[in-house]
């Protein structure tokens, strides 16, 4: 028992960081409907941009994550209009290439400049643990797992309640309707690139801060699992890709810790494929049937 | 026995009953309008007649040759098999494809061979499809289209979209069409011209026919019978003088006349 | 019989042949080195590639991320029959094995996984290549991370030739049939297909696993090429270069898939001397050609088949006169 | 109030509109007829910016508005309803109307229009939280006309607004076009529906395959012979 | 004949994009470093070395067109790389049948150097392969740590960390010992919470073999300690980083740890601490195993060409012949299957520094 409560801690706090990067990849989806393949690699340079900032510079960690968060903000807005919006008006594949391009870029842009070589974050926050009825908690799980409930919160009153959300979401339903509206699209597009870069940010130094290891393909794998994650719990919706976050957290831990781990990603594959089958649109999503 | 019946039919949507307890039945050969206020609740009674949504209640029989056939458990598919055809309220047709291959597409049944014959061209291939293709060209000729056989079908004006989309449904071989709106977004004179496509398709083919239509001019014009639906409910149905003069259906839905 | 042997069809036979000794000409008087060879092998296997694909994304629209897999089934077949009949008679055994499995495997989960959407289906299928390439990761036959080495190298050009021509053309007669066409109609309006009769399931899993099919053969193919077979080579890197091909040339038109194979296959080559900039050059690329044809090479038209190979052309490019006002 | 001058509007080879000019007074219902891809969608789409035209000016109240971007206009009171409906799905009614008001700031004024809205069509009140997609076609119109009306245009373009709708809804639309006009908003409508479009318009233009072929005023139209002939199916 | 060149070419077929020029790269600088220094001598034969340098990006298609390019193409002496097994696998036949030979400096996989079951005459190797290496911790645990009971960790998606499994298990019971489990992970991993926690509920163990390279040993190393699992911790080469401090979270959390390596900078060898200064020097960066490794087959190499000249099958019959060439790794021979004869070093680690040494034998 005592074993599969700490396994489900470890499982929760590798959930936030798949949870945290698929909320970014969700909002961009949501918007404009484009699978952005580059999500992780923008995730990659936010955590070199803060692993840049604190051991070139020596800021003070808040101060970095300010600067990677808007730094690699703008990183993303420039990705978006360059390469992506000339493609607003073409086949989603496309876009989807573009993506895939731009992830290309991003990885080996950064190889070229960086270096192959790993780099380890600075450890600055004190890497502290406590005991709680005998498991062990580690103060950055702590940190992680709540920056992405928090963040799910705040991002999710934002979308639904707000104002910018309305438009966000009508820009994601009808462009040029929601010019007619006065709604200027670029705009709010690129706030949306904005935000979701700039999450993916803070969720690279998080990621460098617990797991130490900052190198150029860091974004490739756990990009695809937010996407996976996304996926679950309903592509474009922000409760869901948290839901789904965690869901595959979960599932692999309890997959390496009780099963085989090599099967691990086959394990986390054929439940979502079966979770699909249930609800076509992942768990949060609506089925909603195309009204003809 | 009527050709089509539908019994005691219902479709919710979560707490919304978009139809309720209908019961509606038409003769072989009918021409047949429906009507009713918008969200009244025709376009799901025809989801529901052509198996994109599953009934909650009440089922939908078909008098084919003497045997009766249940559509309402059968796939969208399967009900095209038994010659039953739609057109939808918002145009679907395949809009990058020619006319002649929407067409073709429609006449698919009628292919001779399976995958090998498809991947080896051996066997009854080459003869098959001339046959297709000819059939096409006939067909588009009946109605009218064949001199645009080769047009992109996104390409062809909004009244011939609307053709070609009823001509497409015809072409499945459907002797039943559900047509949703079909002289939706037309003129005056649009309309007339397609009222007699309409009257002149069915002559020609033998096709029993229901229509959806806001436009009096033609529902009142060509339908033989009218079933008029209100909030999912089918408050009045009988001739277009009887449904005309209907008090509910004046109140729901036509207006007092000025 | 008459059309199989019309003139059209016997032209396309004729230029066909006229290509085959052309290029082994060139590659006996050593024009084409050993070198271009390999790229010549590459593009081949590569065309088989993006052809079966495009099968599935562009002609059937169903977007798949895991065709690599499939790729792998072939490629391991071959390899472990290879290992005990090191000849031709063991790869064409370990192909038709390779291609029964990939039968199998992908109407297992084609049957399930085809009734998902857009990007749903992408990402159930990017899970299907994954599981494809864990369970061969873990499995004693297939010698785990390792994989398998030291495979009989069996490929040459008549070879490859063989099985690109029936790939292609097989892949056009599908395209170009009443099969193809329910295809097509599933792509471009799925309700409206359903609705004119076309059991779309059924459709979508035929071309899932005619692909399906073609992918394993190509995979065998690559085994007798490359030596070394190993689980790395077909993950979703793989399924992504594949489908960057049928983008690239565009989708539902498989001489673009060709031509973009070709056309990448160049690139490739002329960028092996630049390592560092190798990838950046190749993203670059990718990206400005998407940006100034998001519709491909070649958009969903074919080039020329009619003309020069004696395809009816089914699917009519007559363009509409402009109409004058 | 609306001024278009020798406009020309091309899709890649289509010459869609052909040196076309019209003129909107303010305070008027100015109706647009013609057939099917006779370039009124085209028109009215061009004069909301979404569309860049070849050649041609366009000015409203006063000001050139060809470089004006399309989300600046609904600022400057000048809205479209656009053909098709266009609501935005996945929104609820309630959230498609404030986005018609996106650009407003006065939040009195706004609750003030939203109950106007509600009194005038009940049924989008009782369906204000539900998923707009999933509205009947003729709700839907009625939702987009409404979004639009929050927006407190002066110039209103109103594409096909009785498209689809049930006959006593059509006749309701041209009442409540009449009644926006007479709270006073100008109005360019664009109709098949040409009997009731010419009843209700001070002025009109028929427009044939991307040119003007006759103008007039609405009973002038309604009662030519050859207007009654094409679009009045007399 | 062709003609005389004026430069000696030598190919390297290495990864240096994608994931795996981590390992890649460093050889590249080794070489680049060898060539430097060999051609500020006036080169070999007073011809100046030249590389032809082509990335395979971990992939054995292009691997195999790399080897075949600078085997046909470039006319190459020899060629390098690749840095690790698989490409090696692919580059080993194309080598065979153009004649010109494949030195891999970090190719441990058993069958690199072979065709089938006979030896590939045209592929070596300058490191240890993986079954020498899982012998040698083996021993160490037992005999030096004395360890009865030991846990093994490693990714499966590399058959380093299998064969190296493998053969510590088989040699650890039969020095009496029990490994209680083998977890593997994948390369992709960076949390190995889980597997430790299980691990960790096993009860008590004397000594965790972390059968990997630093980038994810490091992390286990530290993730390890901070779930407070401190018993010896045991490793191969793949150590060798330096990097290994930092990405175990600091060197605080790298105590008790051992691994085997080629050689120790503590090494008193003038070779060797001029080898770390010139690296050094040259890319700013310390030598890992992997650019040590790299050194001496490009400088073995270099002695094979200069007792041989330019023909390839003389180059690879002088290779052949090294006998006893004193590399910053250690001396080298090959024995018959064209694998280096050399014993290694286990180091020790304190605080992150190398505070011993002991060479073993197998
Ligand atoms: N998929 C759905 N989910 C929820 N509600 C739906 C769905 N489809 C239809 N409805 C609701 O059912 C009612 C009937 O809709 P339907 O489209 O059948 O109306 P209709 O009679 O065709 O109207 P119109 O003439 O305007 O097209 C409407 O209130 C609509 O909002
Ligand atoms: N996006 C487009 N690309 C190419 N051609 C277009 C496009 N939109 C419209 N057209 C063409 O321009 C012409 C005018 O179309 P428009 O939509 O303006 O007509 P309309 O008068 O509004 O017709 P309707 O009554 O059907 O709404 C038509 O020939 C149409 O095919
Ligand atoms: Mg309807
Ligand atoms: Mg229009």
């Amino acid at each position: 028992m005592q074993q599969f409560l700490q396994q489900t801690i470890n499982g929760l706090s590798i959930g936030g960081v798949y949870a945290l990067i698929a909320l970014g990849y969700t909002m961009v989806y949501g918007i404009i409907k484009l699978i952005n393949f580059a999500h992780g690699d923008i995730f990659m340079f936010g955590a070199y941009v803060g692993m840049i900032a604190v051991m070139n510079f020596n800021m003070p960690i808040y101060l970095a994550f300010i600067i990677a968060m808007a730094v690699t903000a703008l990183f993303g807005v420039i990705i978006e209009r360059v390469a992506y919006k000339p493609l607003r008006k073409s086949s989603r594949t496309a876009a989807l290439i573009t993506a895939i391009g731009v992830s290309f870029l991003i990885q080996n842009g950064m190889l070229m400049i960086m270096g192959a070589n790993i780099y380890a974050f600075p450890q600055v926050i004190p890497n502290r643990f406590f005991t709680v009825f005998g498991l062990r908690l580690n103060m950055l799980q702590l940190v992680i797992f709540a920056t992405s409930i928090a963040l799910m919160i705040i991002l999710q009153f934002v979308v639904s309640k707000t104002k910018l959300g309305r438009a966000m979401r009508s820009v994601a339903v009808d462009k040029d309707a929601a010019a007619l509206m006065g709604v200027n699209v670029d705009n709010v597009i690129t706030i949306t690139f904005a935000i979701g870069s700039a999450l993916a940010a803070a969720a690279g130094i998080m990621v460098g801060l617990y797991y130490i290891k900052v190198f150029p393909f860091m974004g490739f794998t756990p990009g695809l699992k937010a996407f996976v994650a996304a996926v679950f719990g309903g592509i474009g919706i922000i409760p869901g890709a948290m839901i789904g976050g965690f869901a595959i957290g979960l599932i692999e831990t309890y997959v390496a810790g009780y099963g085989s781990t090599l099967y691990k990603d086959a394990v986390v594959f054929i439940i979502l494929i079966l979770i699909l089958l249930v609800k076509p649109s992942g768990l949060l999503g609506k089925n909603v049937k195309e009204k003809v | 026995m009527s050709y089509l019946t539908v019994e005691h039919l219902t479709k919710n949507f979560g707490g919304l009953s978009a139809v309720s307890n209908v019961s509606i039945s038409v003769n072989e050969g009918e021409l047949v309008g429906l009507i009713g206020p918008n969200g009244a609740g025709k376009t799901t009674l025809f989801n529901v007649l052509t198996g994109v949504y599953k009934p909650t209640q009440g089922k939908v029989i078909l008098n084919k040759d003497g045997k009766s056939i249940e559509l309402s458990k059968l796939p969208p598919y399967k009900i095209t098999h038994q010659g039953v055809a739609r057109t939808f309220q918002n145009i679907r047709l395949f809009k990058d494809l020619t006319v002649l291959d929407n067409v073709k597409i429609a006449m698919n049944q009628q292919a001779k061979y399976g995958l090998f014959g498809a991947l080896t061209r051996l066997g009854k291939f080459y003869a098959s499809e001339a046959d297709i293709e000819q059939r096409a060209h006939e067909f588009l000729k009946k109605v009218n289209l064949d001199d645009l056989a080769y047009d992109l079908a996104k390409n062809l004006p909004y009244g011939k979209q609307r053709q070609l989309e009823i001509a497409r449904a015809m072409a499945t071989g459907a002797k039943l069409l559900f047509l949703d709106e079909p002289a939706a977004g037309m003129n005056p004179q649009e309309t007339h011209a397609l009222t007699e496509f309409i009257a002149k398709i069915r002559k020609e083919m033998d096709l029993t026919i229901v229509l959806i239509e806001h436009d009096m001019s033609l529902v009142m014009n060509i339908c033989e019978r009218i079933f008029v639906l209100d909030y999912g409910k089918l408050i009045a149905s009988g001739t277009a003088d009887e449904v005309k003069n209907n008090r509910k259906v004046i109140e729901a839905y036509l207006g007092e006349e000025e | 019989m008459k059309n199989l042997f019309s003139k059209k069809n016997l032209i396309w036979l004729g230029l066909l042949i006229v290509f085959f000794f052309l290029v082994q000409f060139l590659i006996d008087i050593r024009v084409i080195t050993p070198y271009y060879r390999t790229i010549v092998y590459w593009v081949g296997i590569f065309i088989i590639l993006g052809v079966s694909l495009n099968i599935i994304i562009g002609i059937t629209g169903q977007l798949s991320l895991g065709h690599a897999g499939f790729m792998s089934i072939g490629a391991y077949s071959a390899a472990i029959v290879m290992q005990n009949m090191p000849d031709m008679t063991g790869l064409l055994l370990g192909m038709l094995i390779g291609g029964l499995v990939s039968i199998l495997v992908s109407f297992v989960v084609a049957i399930p996984t085809l009734r998902l959407k857009g990007d749903y289906l992408a990402i159930a299928t990017l899970g299907v290549g994954e599981i494809i390439r864990i369970v061969i990761l873990n499995l004693e036959i297939t010698n785990g991370a390792s994989g398998i080495s030291n495979i009989k190298n069996l490929i040459s050009w008549p070879l490859l030739f063989v099985f690109v021509v029936l790939a292609v053309v097989l892949s056009a007669n599908f395209k170009n049939s009443a099969i193809g066409r329910a295809c097509i109609s599933i792509k471009e309006d799925e309700i409206a297909s359903e609705a004119m009769g076309i059991h779309t399931t059924k459709y979508k899993v035929i071309a899932f696993i005619f692909g399906a099919v073609l992918a394993s053969v190509a995979g065998s193919l690559y085994a007798t090429t490359y030596y070394v077979v190993k689980p790395e080579t077909f993950g979703i890197a793989t399924s992504i270069n594949i489908l960057i091909i049928v983008v690239f040339g565009g989708m539902g038109s498989l001489t673009g898939s060709v031509i973009a194979t070709g056309f990448i296959g160049i690139i490739n080559m002329f960028l092996q001397s630049f390592a560092e900039v190798r990838l950046i050059t190749y993203a670059l690329v990718l990206i400005v050609v998407m940006i100034f044809r998001p519709q491909g090479l070649l958009g969903s038209k074919e080039f020329g088949l009619d003309k020069i190979l004696g395809f009816k052309p089914p699917f009519s490019k007559k363009l509409r006169k402009e109409k004058s006002t | 109030m609306l001024k278009v001058e020798n406009l020309n509007v091309h899709y890649g080879v289509i010459h869609a509109l052909k040196d076309v000019s019209i003129n909107v007074e303010q305070g008027k219902i100015v109706s647009l007829i013609g057939s099917n891809g006779a370039g009124k969608t085209t028109l009215l789409r061009t004069v909301s910016g979404l569309i860049k035209p070849t050649s041609g000016a366009i000015s409203y109240e006063g000001n050139d508005i060809i470089t004006v971007a399309p989300a600046q206009l609904p600022m400057r009171g000048l809205v479209h309803v656009p053909e098709g409906r266009r609501i935005f799905s996945g929104l609820t009614v309630m959230e498609n109307l404030q986005m018609g008001a996106y650009l407003r700031k006065d939040k009195a004024g706004i609750k003030e229009d939203l109950d106007k809205v509600f009194k005038r069509f009940e049924i989008l009140y009782s369906r204000r939280n539900q998923d707009a997609s999933t509205l009947s076609g003729g709700e839907q119109q009625m939702l987009a006309i409404s979004r639009a009306l929050m927006a407190k245009p002066r110039l209103l373009l109103l594409d096909e607004p009785s498209m689809g709708l049930a006959p006593l809804l059509v006749k309701e639309i041209f009442n409540i076009i009449r009644e926006i006009n007479a709270q006073g908003t100008t109005i360019l409508l664009v109709e098949q529906n040409a009997m009731q479009a010419l009843k209700i318009a001070d002025w009109a233009y028929v427009l044939e395959t991307g040119t003007i072929v006759l103008g007039g005023s609405g009973e002038e139209l309604l009662n030519s012979p050859e207007i009654q002939k094409v679009y009045l199916g007399g | 004949g062709p003609k005389e060149a004026e430069t000696i070419k030598i190919g390297v077929n290495l990864e240096l994009t994608g994931e795996v020029s981590v390992y890649g790269v460093p050889e590249k600088l080794a070489f680049q470093l060898a060539v430097k220094e060999i051609n500020a001598k006036g080169g070999i034969d007073g011809k100046q070395v030249e590389l032809v340098m082509y990335d395979n990006a971990y992939d054995t298609a292009k691997a195999v067109e790399n080897a075949t390019k600078l085997a046909t193409v470039d006319n190459v002496v020899a060629m390098l790389g690749s840095a690790t097994s698989a490409p090696t696998l692919a580059i080993g036949p194309v080598a065979k049948q153009y004649e010109v030979l494949a030195f891999t400096p970090s190719g441990t996989n058993a069958k690199v150097t072979m065709d089938g079951t006979a030896v590939n005459p045209w592929v070596f190797r300058a490191c240890f392969i993986d079954p020498f290496q899982g012998l040698v911790l083996a021993n160490f645990a037992s005999n030096t740590l004395q360890a009865k009971k030991a846990v093994v960790m490693g990714s499966s998606s590399s058959d380093y960390a299998k064969d190296l499994a493998a053969i510590f298990g088989e040699k650890f019971a039969a020095n009496g010992g029990e490994v209680l489990t083998v977890e593997y992970y994948t390369d992709t991993d960076t949390d190995f919470s889980a597997q430790l926690t299980t691990i960790k509920g096993l009860g008590e163990f004397d000594v965790l073999f972390v059968a990997d390279y630093a980038a994810r040993a490091g992390l286990i190393i530290g993730q390890a300690r901070s779930m407070g699992i401190d018993v010896a911790i045991i490793g191969p080469d793949g150590f060798e980083s330096p990097d290994l401090n930092d990405l175990a979270g600091g060197a605080a959390n790298v105590n008790n740890v051992y691994f085997s390596t080629h050689f120790s900078t503590l090494s008193t060898d003038a070779k060797v601490q001029n080898f770390i200064a010139a690296y050094t020097a040259e890319t700013g960066e310390a030598p890992s195993a992997l650019s040590a490794l790299a050194y001496d087959a490009a400088y073995m190499l270099f002695a094979a060409i200069e007792s041989a000249g330019t023909d390839p099958v003389k180059v690879r019959d002088a290779l052949k012949a090294t006998t006893n060439f004193a590399g910053v790794t250690g001396t080298i021979s090959f024995d018959d299957l064209n694998n280096p004869i050399k014993s290694a070093v286990v180091v020790k680690l304190e605080n992150g520094v190398q505070v011993e040494a002991t060479i073993v034998n197998p």
